[in-house]
């Protein structure tokens, strides 16, 4: 039988539910050396400031057992290389709407960055990331509380032309506070989780493998984590939850469906295979003829309702 | 970037923590590039140079050195084993414009000169080489060098050649070339950056992909980030900013 | 060359770190039929309640790549007869002292128990675990706020004859913050981390796996999160750190070690393969030639000061 | 308990999703424990009945259901690949008392009791099974238990036997014992347990460890907690408290 595996995001339908997560597939047109990325549901770019940035020094990646730790620091060529240069190159080899992701250090950079995007039909929506724990002067405090984190998405939607995805960090209390705070501030949707903060140390040396000591832990081994927290988020709100963190397969992405994701990100797993993104999507209706599933979108948050 | 399936052929000690590993059923891929293998237990894969190549047998060898938990780990590799392999990574070796090449390596950077100086060889090129080694012991490829032209040899130690280090024999011996090629630690690439700027390096740095896609190997240079498994490993010396 | 891995905790001479975690081990003499336990630096018993519980309901265990869900709740025979029944029958097969784990519903549930251990020889020090996800009516609360925290630590110390190990919970935005609250208090030192909350879904009827629905993750894919709490806290504080989570190898105890953990306990690898402490106590001294450490009490918090 | 490394001689499917796994190296264990099987990219081992023991070769023969990831990965085991195994866990089936022994098995459930029934033949006792099956093609051991004694079989779907369940067996035969031993799903062995109390159950629960340390798997009994892993999986049915 026919697998559906179309779903509908801020009024928009995608293919399929997968996401290449936003720091792990560049501006995605690279990958279409690889591979035609147009199988792709959207792609979340990296994410973007106002101005160019290196980053962090070296080193910013680093090796754990069940998943990897980056401190990249958002390196990004700045929201008018993205929008003048990156996004024309992305759209001569992907012809769907993508989702860009942006940074900042202060509310006048999120605000700044959010208005400059303007109503480009090339963008499904921003990501706002309010949860990147490796930029020293903000990033992440916005995430870590509810009062900072409202506050700057009511800016932001005043701005924006777009719908607005906030996404929230891990390293919190109360996932579903935040969530909650940033509904109410007028969030459109809510993207989930960010990487947990982790550390790794040099045996041989003694000292932290990356440059700024703490960095960000992604990969298979932050998929509980990961789930509880998208039941918990779908069950507080009323908007969308995109779900994302240590997915490798496409029984992942059904069980982060059936916890509440309506569309699903694969961050990490493009890194350590290029061709990631590309097998799940292919693997997707034989996992659904596994389980006896006719239609993803009819699985969404199936969870909290058997 | 080409994600191969390969098979152990050979894993054998050679030195001291060194290693070679043959493997088959790899693309041709050329000097300077380099390949990244999974190593089973370990998420991120660990990069490493070609050695040489074997277009005959499809055979790709590498020399590793164990300095960590990945590398010990590759040790184990068994001959037959299938291993997952990403291929044909970074730019190589420009050898356009050299008509006299001067190869310099230190250490586990001698790795990608021995394949260098063969394809430099094929094209008809004289192969002059200055290697450096922390030891006697750890001594690779010195036969195989001789065998394709005239080396220069120092050690740390003084247990073979000069003692001290590349530079050392650069500074003193007088050798005629229009172009370097150069691998090694990075105190050495920084040193030889103020001593000349014609040339190329290969350079280094922990990767989380190895095909452009995380931004984890960046490197600033006089033309702006560069990331070193994509722009790189490869680049003119002159261009690369040394922290 | 002979090394040694003496390490100390509260004044007593441990012969090596190496403590299986509460939970992971029973009370311990059920081990004793697979190796002479003795080899143990000590043991972290099962968490104790004043009254005897059989916590949640089935199921309550599962599978994760990177590690497992645990929501036990806390069973176990009652205090009562864990220090007149548990604790002789492991006397006969361990000689050194054991560290006893208290749990509790209540202020008043945790300063009974702590009570009623008294003086007892054959315990090293209570560990007060205010940090069990699984328990309905409290636990973990008392491990997110760090005014409950303080609050009971100072009680516990006010009854307890023991030295006070106060375990941590995983699951805060700010870690040094509660470790701090609890060395203010009074603490004796500070174990972490306890699990991290965590959920599966089954694929075949869309429920989750566990009858309470969130559980603990535990297992090699928390290290980096552990490490890193593990990093933060010796950092911040002045008293002992113990250090666990996810721990596998000789060489993750090192680097708990060096991260700054005067101890380090072994948990779910115990599950896995019944002989892993036995196994890690042996890797020590190979691990510890390799890396060319002679002594590892010298090597605690050394990343801290290279 | 025994850490085992135990290899594999035989991984075959025998009816829709139902494969026979057989393997070697294996000690004695008795009919009702059990072993634990580490699955590669599982993290918590997942437990088995032994089906057969072969002594004379040290052959342990396990049946397994794919209901799961665990054990579609077991599907994927290779003849002559190394397993790590927990073997002789929990505590087998009593076979002092019993005079006239009846096996009741439903489903998967009917594993444990062919190399009980095999066990008890050696004693001498005279075998009677009633087996329930979902479907005449999910049948398996039927020739075998036919071979050891008397067999009374029920599917689901009536494909073979009476139509209906072990129950509806029970009560319209009349059959003599003194002593049941059963195992099946929980629905089933619940029924048993109001229609006769004379009898031992083996009982499943998920499991943490396997062996008494993690308390993953404990039920209620009229004599207090117990572990399904360490004081069953065999239990005399009227100490168990079904939910
Ligand atoms: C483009 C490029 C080309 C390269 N070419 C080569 C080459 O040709 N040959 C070559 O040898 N190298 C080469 N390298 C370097 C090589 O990639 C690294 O040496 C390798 O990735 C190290 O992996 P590792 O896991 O052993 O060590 P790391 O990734 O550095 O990991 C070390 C980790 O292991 C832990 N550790 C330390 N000691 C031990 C121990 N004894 N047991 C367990 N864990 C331990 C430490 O805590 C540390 O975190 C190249 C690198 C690049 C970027
Ligand atoms: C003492 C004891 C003895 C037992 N003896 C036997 C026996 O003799 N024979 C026997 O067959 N069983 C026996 N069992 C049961 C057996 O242990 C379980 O069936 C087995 O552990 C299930 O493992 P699993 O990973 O396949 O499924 P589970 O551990 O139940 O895992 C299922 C998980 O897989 C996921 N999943 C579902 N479908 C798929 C899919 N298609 N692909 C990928 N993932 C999927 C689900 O999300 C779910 O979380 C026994 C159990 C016990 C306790
Ligand atoms: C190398 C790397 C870079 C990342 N950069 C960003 C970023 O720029 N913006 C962002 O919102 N998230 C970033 N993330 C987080 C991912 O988008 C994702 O939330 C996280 O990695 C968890 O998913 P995963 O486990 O599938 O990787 C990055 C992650 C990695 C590994
Ligand atoms: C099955 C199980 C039961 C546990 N029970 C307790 C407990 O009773 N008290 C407690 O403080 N921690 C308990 N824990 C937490 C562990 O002691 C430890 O903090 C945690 O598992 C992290 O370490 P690990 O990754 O090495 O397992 C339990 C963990 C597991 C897996
Ligand atoms: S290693 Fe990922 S961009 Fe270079
Ligand atoms: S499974 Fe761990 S006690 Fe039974």
């Amino acid at each position: 039988m026919k697998k559906d595996t179309q779903v509908k995001l801020f009024g928009k339908i995608l293919d399929n539910p997968i996401i290449p997560a936003s720091g792990t597939f560049g501006f995605g047109y690279g990958f279409a050396d690889y591979y035609d990325i147009n199988v792709l549901g959207s792609i979340a770019l990296k994410g973007t400031t106002l101005n160019e940035r290196y980053g962090n020094p070296l080193e910013r990646v680093c090796d754990c057992p069940c998943g990897m730790l980056n401190a990249i620091g958002l390196q990004n060529p700045g929201i008018d290389v993205v929008l003048n240069e990156e996004l024309p190159k992305l759209k001569k080899v992907y012809s769907k709407p993508v989702i860009l992701n942006i940074g900042g250090h202060s509310f006048d950079e999120y605000i700044e960055v959010a208005s400059r995007v303007g109503g480009n039909p090339q963008i499904l929506c921003i990501e706002l990331n309010i949860s990147c724990p490796n930029v020293k002067e903000g990033g992440m405090q916005f995430g870590l509380d509810e009062h900072l984190a409202s506050k700057l998405v009511g800016e932001i939607k005043k701005v924006s032309k777009k719908p607005v995805l906030v996404k929230l960090s891990p390293n919190v209390t109360d996932i579903v506070k935040m969530a909650k705070a940033v509904e109410n501030a007028g969030a459109d949707g809510i993207s989930l989780i960010n990487t947990l903060v982790g550390m790794r140390i040099d045996l041989n040396t003694a000292k932290p493998v990356i440059s700024v000591k703490t960095a960000g832990y992604s990969g298979r081994g932050i998929f509980p984590v990961a789930l509880r927290m998208v039941y918990q988020v779908y069950e507080a709100v009323n908007i969308p939850v995109v779900g994302m963190g240590g997915v490798s397969n496409a029984f992942e992405v059904i069980e982060m469906m059936l916890a509440g994701a309506s569309a699903v990100m694969v961050g990490t797993e493009n890194l350590l295979n290029p061709f990631a993104s590309k097998e799940i999507i292919e693997e997707l209706p034989l996992a659904m003829e596994e389980l006896n599933i006719d239609s993803l979108s009819e699985i969404i948050g199936k969870s909290h309702r058997v | 970037m080409k994600k191969e399936v390969m098979t152990v052929v050979k894993n054998v000690e050679i030195a001291d923590k060194l290693y070679l590993l043959v493997l088959s059923g790899a693309s041709y891929l050329a000097p300077g590039q380099f390949l990244q293998i999974k190593v089973p237990e370990y998420t991120l894969r660990r990069p490493f140079c070609a050695a040489d190549y074997d277009e005959k047998n499809d055979f790709l060898s590498i020399i590793y050195k164990v300095v960590g938990g990945g590398t010990k780990a590759m040790t184990k590799f068994e001959v037959g084993q299938k291993i997952d392999v990403l291929n044909c990574l970074g730019n190589g070796f420009d050898l356009s414009k050299t008509k006299k090449p001067l190869l310099i390596g230190g250490g586990v950077g001698i790795v990608p000169l021995f394949y260098l100086a063969k394809e430099l060889k094929k094209q008809g090129h004289e192969i002059i080489s200055v290697l450096g080694y922390p030891c006697k012991d750890q001594c690779f490829f010195l036969e195989e060098f001789s065998k394709l032209g005239k080396v220069y040899i120092s050690t740390d130690d003084g247990s073979l050649g000069v003692k001290g280090n590349v530079l050392d024999i650069l500074k003193t011996e007088d050798i005629e070339y229009d172009e370097f090629f150069a691998c090694g630690p990075p105190i050495m690439l920084k040193a030889l950056s103020s001593w000349n700027s014609n040339g190329q390096v290969s350079l280094e740095s922990k990767m989380g992909c190895g095909f452009g896609a995380c931004m984890g190997c960046s490197i600033k240079t006089t033309k702006g980030y560069k990331r070193v498994c994509k722009e790189g490993p490869v680049f003119k010396i002159d261009e690369v900013i040394f922290e």
